[in-house]
């Protein structure tokens, strides 16, 4: 079946891999020449996770969530208070209790938003994440309000990193999220392709159909959601340990914002998409802010962006992936 | 007269429509015929405006109208009726009526259009105040084209009209079409229904994958043997 | 920097308010709490006042355009900026201190700019209109941020105040109480628009053109309507009423950079509860917000965020197109 | 006095060629936002020491280079703050004005390595809690604490409310760190120096920072509980609208309004309404008018080149930062003069702890001992707020000042962070201040 | 064996009657046609049935079960599904896919994520087996939406056959179809519920297909049944073809 679908570019695994590991190769190469760029690319495959699970919500089920943020304030929290109670700072007890407690949150919550699509889906997500983004952000003596949670480096499978200097545990981080990256995308790239992954693409499609074959589309909207969920507070949990700090902003409905952009300009409903359009979105940016005039230049540039390439990136790709092919067909 | 020539039609990437040519004078109904997606509709809503033709010629007693927007093309005269009938949903069927005759600047003669949109449907008295989201199938047809005669056009266009309209209803409409014919209206009908087509109309053009493949009166349609083959598909 | 018409400032000291005694009753404590509330209720038609008049607007546009605009409330912030930047300076070199002319004009001279220069960008509007949400999302937040910049480029950083007409009109003293004369002038204002948009919508072929419109355009096209026109107007109304909500309301307060975004959730929220695209819901939406904002103040102040969005899941909850009911307008 | 304090003899003078390579400095401010009321005047006040050292040769003959980037919000302005360590390897930093970024960028600085001058964000956490023993980082304006304490103190004064019998306190501050720490210190200094019954708080708000347009629910609830002083730290774009609401539903005539921080900022912008009669704290320590420029001329210097350059008169920001380039280059001249060549961060930050310049508003000294080591202390000054025709806006009238030996956490005290306030200084006021006696 | 038996159902909205007091029986394998004017309530009966409207009254009883309240995902585990007036697939997927959906639904496999779509070999063959009965192998690997119009029809109602209805409703399957289409169309259509014996309701405009594939007639008017009965019954009954026919095919 899976030969039998046309594989287009980018929706097999092998693209997805290889486009990993040539930023892996990469990556001590471009910090040598430049740290801050070094770093951005950590923010970039910090935030992979999130945006694949954003696009199994929108580009795989249709549901535009506008609040994912949400999720990302779930894991970053769990975090911050792991640490801040318990005195936690092992990161695979960080990403154990991301996924548990974002897993509670989308079991708590998911029954009921599943129930809206399209931009109603979106705002009712908008208004959840607001609601968590302000109890993180008013619970000052639980939260620590804007000032948030500070949070020391982490330690892996308890050998603590605080002794590195900052460049080996930055390298430290970027590997091991590398790896963790490589993983994700494989797992999402079987759920895509199972059974499941077909249900999902029949809801987004007609979703009053689907309902009327059999399917269970609240249901099946809420396993995608709390996958999605889990994928986001990976990224929560990441971010937050490469920060070292826990804010309320992590959750703020301009964070949902980033999760759309970076999704869209990377590709959506092309599984590759994400996993492009997070790094690329960093570089933006960081390029961005380095203007005065940086909420301008950003603007400037998503409008230019949406307009330009709607399909975003992995698509203009596929197109001219497809063109070469297409053209050394003819030629040979 | 309505004529259109040689009209082309590219949506992504696909040629709907190649060289279509049609003919309409005053007084005169006219079908066209063809298979699902010869293109019938897709000619209709190019001499609507919806569908912006790459190439080819429209025109309204001898004035082109491709280059207008819709709406002044409907102040040339085009009324249309959409195979999906496109009823407003949350305005009564009334409103329907009555926005359409204000579009064409026809409300002084509102009780006039009335009065015959009554006459030809006396079913919409009943549902005259039901919002169009309510109505079933064949009411809404009935609005969608009781909305066009508003418009009080000097061509109608009318996409599967009969298509979803209990039997009964059809044939007081073909009687209508009659009437509109005979008041100096040129009426344009796409159909998949031969036999329907050949009763009605006058003139018939036939459409095979965009192209115009035949025109001429009915009887020469059902001579022909080989156009008649492929609108039966075989 | 130097803020037009802002110069004379100095020659007013604060305490130079004009009172107005009304009424002067013996002061019980069962009066006092009940001019506490009465002062309430009244802040709470104030609040709703302003939320109204950029809700609508956003609300206008979604209904015709199918565009969630989150640059909405930066056509109302512009309208801010205008006066307390450029206007008000202008018009007090018109018309003095004459309070009048000075409660009129800013609101309309903000309309009207505001109105002006949705036109350069409606071109946009044209572009997204009939594309997917997440187009439109993002291009209307690219705009946004554009704006927020575009505010700083012209009129600086620092918070802009145009205070004169709040000022002048004074305080209404009723009792011990004082309330500021401005805030009733922004109400009655408010109501007037919302009943003059109202018949505008229900009672004129206009109207009735833009509600069809609204839930079709392609065939209010095919129907003859020049669908440009019904677009533009409909971008005119609903930045028109954002300048002039933005004209009205920035006596009371000050300009300054951020406003929008902090606008938007609040409008949005509106949107949420009353309907979106429900002419009707956003006043009762705005009403709702107000009111849960008071409420929460008093009693539970952490919650002063969570609560309006709590509520506007209840409501989506329950009546998912939000209390505006199912039907569009 | 103390110049010298901690420092080795001088070495043997070596005289080692000094680099002709430019310094560069990292400037980081808020741009937009309502926090731009302080950004702008602090990348100013820095812009214009940096221009006024390089006008007369630079740094041992270094000229200054400057970036500015923007402060936004506690990630983003890491980020940035990276960028300008890693990519644009600057020398020093001077910036920051929110106290949400400074616990924020202070872990990254002592990771980065780098000489960082924190202009503003002075809460007490940041050399309590998050960065306890710093190399790296420096905080120029006062300590939170020393506002709040100070404000109280001032009212108390000014006011003479040792001889009420009750005090009823609202409180208005903003949601976030310098808000809350702002609360806690005007009430527990209320509260020793009044008496813990003769204090009843009848109100308390957080309105979220630069969130707020319309207060005017705030000030009704304010007024319905009927308070004989309003203690509040709002600031920026906040004030503005707060005053003017305020002014409208007469709430200055019901109350006496104690601000902690009113006359800071850009006293044309920030304190053009502010009603006279009330109590005008000054964060950070700064107005422009004192110390007096006859008596003391580096302040009116100081204020007239700054208006010749920007047009405005000077705030706390931009005498924070004006201050804080000051300081890196006396620090740097002082090192050279013991080592010998162009002294390296180490030798810096060690002429830099617990020396002591003259700036506007008077001396300052940077702490070399913990607790709260790395922080810069100056004296405190409140007054009463009074509007003043030459300039158009209000200033400080009757300003009395606060030694601030007396009125912060000593060298060297060992004592734990109140586990509610969060903070020192408060665990220090509760367990040291005599209940009913007025410090100073 | 009764399949279907409605009992006084109806159902109005607001001052319309769309049903008055239905009652109809089905048995196994049975095949009726709905015809009857607009409005009559046709669509109206479907929704009823399949549970996108609950009755105001009446009861719906299916295999000797009250299924009256059951949401609709409930009756269409039990075997009861419908298509819709209008073309109703998904358009992003290709015939193949469309149908391995429902084939895969069928087969409570929906929610499976462990395993890729190719380990699933038994769905794989059913859903080519669906796709030969209705003549649509050729076409499998298209996207859906390139397919003519007609094929379009026959996929939709594939997809509903995947499901291995026991009764199966139809609202104008032939509806927007060419005419020469149209009888190719109801023929496999009706090949496969020979083929099948599954109990269907078919609604249909069309007289001459009524009249030529009809075994049981239901004729609507007002909400109300007033005639049930073989083709020649109803062809015979002068009333029913004034109301409703018009005298065209008198
Ligand atoms: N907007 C569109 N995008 C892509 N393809 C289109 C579009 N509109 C029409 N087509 C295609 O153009 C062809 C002609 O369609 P059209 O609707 O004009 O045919 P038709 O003769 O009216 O058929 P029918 O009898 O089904 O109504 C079809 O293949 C159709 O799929
Ligand atoms: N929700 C509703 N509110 C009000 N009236 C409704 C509603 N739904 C259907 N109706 C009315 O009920 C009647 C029956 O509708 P139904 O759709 O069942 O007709 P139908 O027999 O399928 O007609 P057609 O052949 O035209 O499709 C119609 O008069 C319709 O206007
Ligand atoms: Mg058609
Ligand atoms: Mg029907």
């Amino acid at each position: 079946m899976v030969e039998r679908l046309k594989r287009f570019f980018g929706d097999d695994i092998k693209t997805n891999f290889i486009f990993l590991t040539i930023i892996a190769i990469l990556y001590p190469i471009i910090y040598v020449f430049s740290p801050g760029w070094g770093v951005v690319l950590g923010h970039g495959v910090t935030w992979i996770s999130a945006l694949l699970g954003f696009n199994l919500l929108f580009g795989y089920t249709g549901l535009l969530s506008f609040g994912h943020a949400l999720f990302l304030g779930v894991g970053a929290y769990t975090v911050g208070f792991m640490y801040k109670y318990l005195g936690i700072n092992n990161i695979e007890l960080h990403l154990l209790g991301g996924i548990l407690s974002s897993t509670v949150v989308a079991l708590i919550i998911g029954p009921i938003v599943v129930r809206y699509t399209r931009i109603f889906f979106a705002i009712f997500m908008l208004a959840i994440a607001q609601i968590l983004w302000s109890l993180y952000y008013k619970f000052y003596w639980v939260t620590g309000g804007t000032d948030g949670i500070k949070i020391p480096r982490f330690s892996i499978l308890g050998i603590s990193l605080e002794k590195l200097d900052f460049a080996t545990y930055h390298h430290v981080y970027f590997y091991f999220v590398t790896g963790l990256t490589f993983i994700l995308v494989y797992i999402m790239w079987r759920i895509i392709n199972s059974p499941f992954g077909l249900t999902l693409k029949s809801i987004r499609d007609n979703e009053t159909r689907a309902r009327f074959i059999g399917v269970d589309i609240y249901r099946a909207r809420l396993y995608a959601f709390i996958i999605s969920a889990i994928y986001a507070s990976i990224t929560g949990v990441l971010a937050v340990n490469h920060h070292r700090l826990v804010t309320p902003d992590i959750a703020y409905w301009t964070t949902s914002g980033k999760v759309v952009f970076a999704t869209l300009l990377g590709g959506a409903r092309i599984f590759i998409g994400p996993i492009v359009g997070s790094f690329v979105f960093h570089i933006i940016e960081s390029f961005a802010m380095k203007f005065i005039y940086w909420q301008m230049v950003m603007g400037i540039l998503i409008i230019a962006i949406v307009i330009l390439m709607p399909g975003g990136i992995a698509h203009l790709a596929r197109t001219l992936v497809d063109v070469v092919v297409s053209h050394r067909r003819r030629g040979g | 007269m309505l004529k259109v020539e040689d009209l082309h039609l590219r949506i992504s990437n696909t040629d709907i429509l190649r060289g279509v040519s049609i003919e309409v004078e005053k007084s005169e109904v006219v079908a066209i015929i063809g298979r699902n997606g010869a293109g019938k509709s897709s000619t209709f809503k190019s001499i609507v405006g919806i569908y912006k033709p790459s190439r080819g010629r429209i025109q309204v007693d001898d004035l082109d109208i491709i280059k207008l927007p819709p709406y002044q093309r409907v102040a040339k005269g085009i009324g249309y009726v959409p195979e999906d009938m496109r009823v407003f949903p949350w305005i009564t069927a009334k409103e329907n009526i009555y926005l359409a005759a204000y579009l064409s600047k026809n409300l002084d003669k509102i009780d006039d259009i009335m009065n015959m949109i009554l006459t030809i449907f006396p079913e919409i008295k009943n549902f005259l105040d039901r919002e169009g989201f309510y109505l079933s199938g064949g009411e809404k047809k009935m609005v969608a084209i009781a909305r066009s005669l508003a418009t009080l056009p000097k061509y109608l266009l009318l996409d599967e009209a009969f298509e979803g309209l209990a039997p009964i209803v059809v044939e007081r409409f073909k009687d209508a079409i009659e009437m509109i014919k005979n008041q100096g209206i040129g009426v344009i009908i796409a159909e998949s229904n031969v036999v329907i087509a050949t009763k009605i109309a006058e003139k018939l053009y036939v459409l095979e994958r965009g192209e115009t493949i035949f025109h001429g009166s009915p009887s020469d349609l059902l001579n022909n043997q080989e156009v008649m083959k492929i609108l039966r598909g075989s | 920097m130097h803020i037009a018409g802002l110069g004379k400032h100095g020659e007013k000291a604060w305490y130079q308010y004009k009172l107005i005694r009304v009424y002067n009753p013996r002061e019980t404590i069962d009066m006092l709490e009940i001019m506490d509330l009465l002062v309430r209720i009244y802040n709470i038609f104030f609040g709703a006042s302003v939320l109204f008049l950029i809700a609508v607007g956003l609300n206008i546009i979604y209904g015709v355009m199918k565009i969630v605009n989150l640059a909405h409330p930066a056509f109302f912030v512009l309208g801010c900026y205008t006066i307390a930047g450029t206007g008000m300076g202008v018009m007090i070199n018109i018309f003095g201190s004459s309070i009048i002319p000075l409660l009129i004009t800013p609101p309309l001279l903000a309309a009207f700019v505001v109105a002006v220069s949705s036109l350069l960008i409606f071109p946009l509007f044209l572009f997204i209109s009939g594309k997917g949400d997440e187009v439109q999302l993002l291009i209307t937040y690219g705009l946004l941020l554009i704006f927020e910049d575009i505010f700083r480029l012209i009129w600086g950083s620092e918070p802009l105040r145009a205070s004169q007409p709040f000022e002048l009109a004074g305080s209404l003293s009723i009792g011990e109480y004082l309330i500021p004369v401005y805030n009733i002038y922004v109400i009655i204002s408010a109501l007037v628009i919302a009943l003059i948009l109202w018949i505008f919508l229900f009672k004129s072929k206009s109207g009735l053109l833009l509600r069809a419109s609204s839930m079709d355009i392609e065939m209010a096209a095919a129907l003859g309507a020049n669908v440009k026109k019904v677009l533009l107007l409909t971008v005119l109304i609903a930045s028109f009423l954002a300048g002039l909500g933005g004209g009205l309301f920035i006596p009371s307060a000050s300009a300054m950079l951020g406003m929008s975004v902090e606008f938007l959730v609040l409008a949005f929220v509106v949107v949420v509860i009353g309907g979106l695209g429900s002419f009707l819901g956003s006043l009762v939406g705005a009403f709702i917000v107000s009111v849960l904002r008071t409420i929460t103040l008093i009693l539970f102040p952490e919650l002063e965020l969570a609560l309006i969005y709590i509520v506007a899941i209840i409501i989506l909850t329950l009546k998912p197109e939000g209390l505006g009911g199912g039907k569009k307008w | 006095t103390e110049i010298y304090r901690g420092l080795a003899p001088p070495p043997p003078p070596v005289r080692e060629e000094i680099p002709t390579t430019p310094i560069k400095a990292g400037i980081q401010a808020y741009l937009t936002g309502g926090g731009a009321l302080w950004g702008k005047p602090m990348m100013q006040g820095a812009i214009l020491a940096i221009e006024e050292i390089n006008e007369r040769g630079g740094i041992l003959g270094r000229k200054i280079e400057y970036v500015v980037k923007s402060e936004t919000s506690p990630e983003e302005t890491v980020r940035e703050y990276r960028t300008l360590v890693l990519d644009e390897k600057i020398d020093f930093y001077v910036g920051l004005i929110s106290s949400s970024n400074t616990p924020a960028v202070g872990p990254v600085a002592e990771e980065l390595q780098t000489l960082t001058f924190f202009v503003d964000g002075c809460t007490d956490f940041l050399f309590e809690s998050v960065v306890p023993d710093p190399r790296f980082c420096f905080r120029i304006t006062n300590i939170q604490s020393a506002d709040g304490v100070a404000a109280a103190i001032g009212a108390i004064k000014l006011l003479n409310l040792t001889e009420k019998d009750k005090v009823r306190i609202a409180h208005i501050h903003p949601d976030y760190a310098y808000g809350r720490n702002a609360h806690a210190h005007m009430q527990i200094t209320f509260e020793k120096v009044l008496g813990k019954d003769r204090v009843e708080v009848v109100y308390e708000a957080f309105p979220g920072l630069f969130k707020i347009t319309d207060f005017s629910p705030y000030i009704t609830e304010i007024i319905a509980n009927r308070p004989d002083i309003l203690a509040s730290s709002l600031w920026g774009a906040d004030v503005v609208n707060f005053y003017k609401q305020a002014i409208g539903y007469g709430l200055f005539e019901k109350m006496k309004y104690v601000s902690c921080i009113a006359h800071a900022a850009s006293p044309a912008e920030a304190v053009k309404d502010f009603p006279d009669g009330h109590i005008a704290g000054v964060h950070a320590n700064y107005f422009f008018l004192y110390p007096e420029w006859d008596k003391y001329p580096i302040n009116k210097s100081f204020v007239n080149n700054y208006y010749r350059r920007w047009g405005t008169y000077p705030d706390s920001p931009s005498e924070g930062a004006y201050v804080a380039v000051y300081l890196y280059k006396n620090a740097v001249e002082k090192a050279y003069t013991m080592i010998g060549r162009f002294p390296e961060v180490d030798d810096i930050i060690r002429a830099l702890e617990g020396m002591t310049i003259y700036g506007p508003a008077g001396p300052i000294h940077v702490r070399a001992e913990k607790p709260n080591k790395h922080q810069c202390y100056k004296d405190g000054i409140v007054g009463i707020s009074k509007y003043d025709p030459r300039f158009g806006f209000s200033v400080l009238d009757k300003p009395i000042v606060i030694p601030i030996s007396k009125i912060t956490v000593p060298e060297g005290w060992e004592g734990t962070p109140d586990p509610k306030a969060g903070t020192l200084a408060y665990s220090w006021i509760r367990e040291t201040w005599r209940e009913g006696v007025v410090p100073v | 064996m009764e399949v279907l038996k409605l009992l006084k159902v109806k159902k109005s909205f607001g001052g319309v009657r769309a049903l008055d007091n239905i009652s109809i029986a089905l048995s196994e394998g049975e095949v009726v046609m709905v015809i009857g004017p607009n409005g009559a309530g046709k669509t109206t009966l479907i929704n009823v049935i399949s549970g996108y409207l609950y009755p105001d009254e009446g009861r719906i009883m299916y295999m000797g079960e009250d299924i009256t309240r059951y949401p609709p995902l409930e009756r269409v585990g039990k075997g009861i599904v419908r298509s819709f007036q209008l073309v109703n697939t998904f358009d992003k997927l290709t015939v193949y896919e469309n149908i391995l959906v429902s084939v895969l639904s069928r087969k409570k496999y929906q929610y499976a994520f462990r395993k890729i779509l190719d380990e699933y070999t038994d769905a794989l063959e059913e859903t080519e087996n669906i796709l030969k009965l209705f003549g649509l192998s050729d076409e499998a690997d298209e996207n859906i939406m390139s397919i003519s119009y007609g094929d379009r029809k026959l996929v939709d109602v594939a997809i509903s056959f995947a499901l291995n209805p026991k009764l199966i409703m139809l609202d104008e399957p032939t509806s927007g179809v060419a005419t020469k289409d149209k009888d190719n169309i109801m023929e496999k259509i009706l090949d496969v519920i020979r083929k099948t014996k599954v109990t269907s309701i078919i609604i249909e405009h069309d007289m001459d297909i009524v009249f030529r594939y009809g075994v049981r007639i239901i004729v609507m008017h007002q909400g109300r049944i007033i005639a049930d009965g073989e083709v020649e019954e109803i062809r015979k009954n002068e009333e029913i073809k004034k109301v409703l026919l018009g005298g065209v095919y008198a």
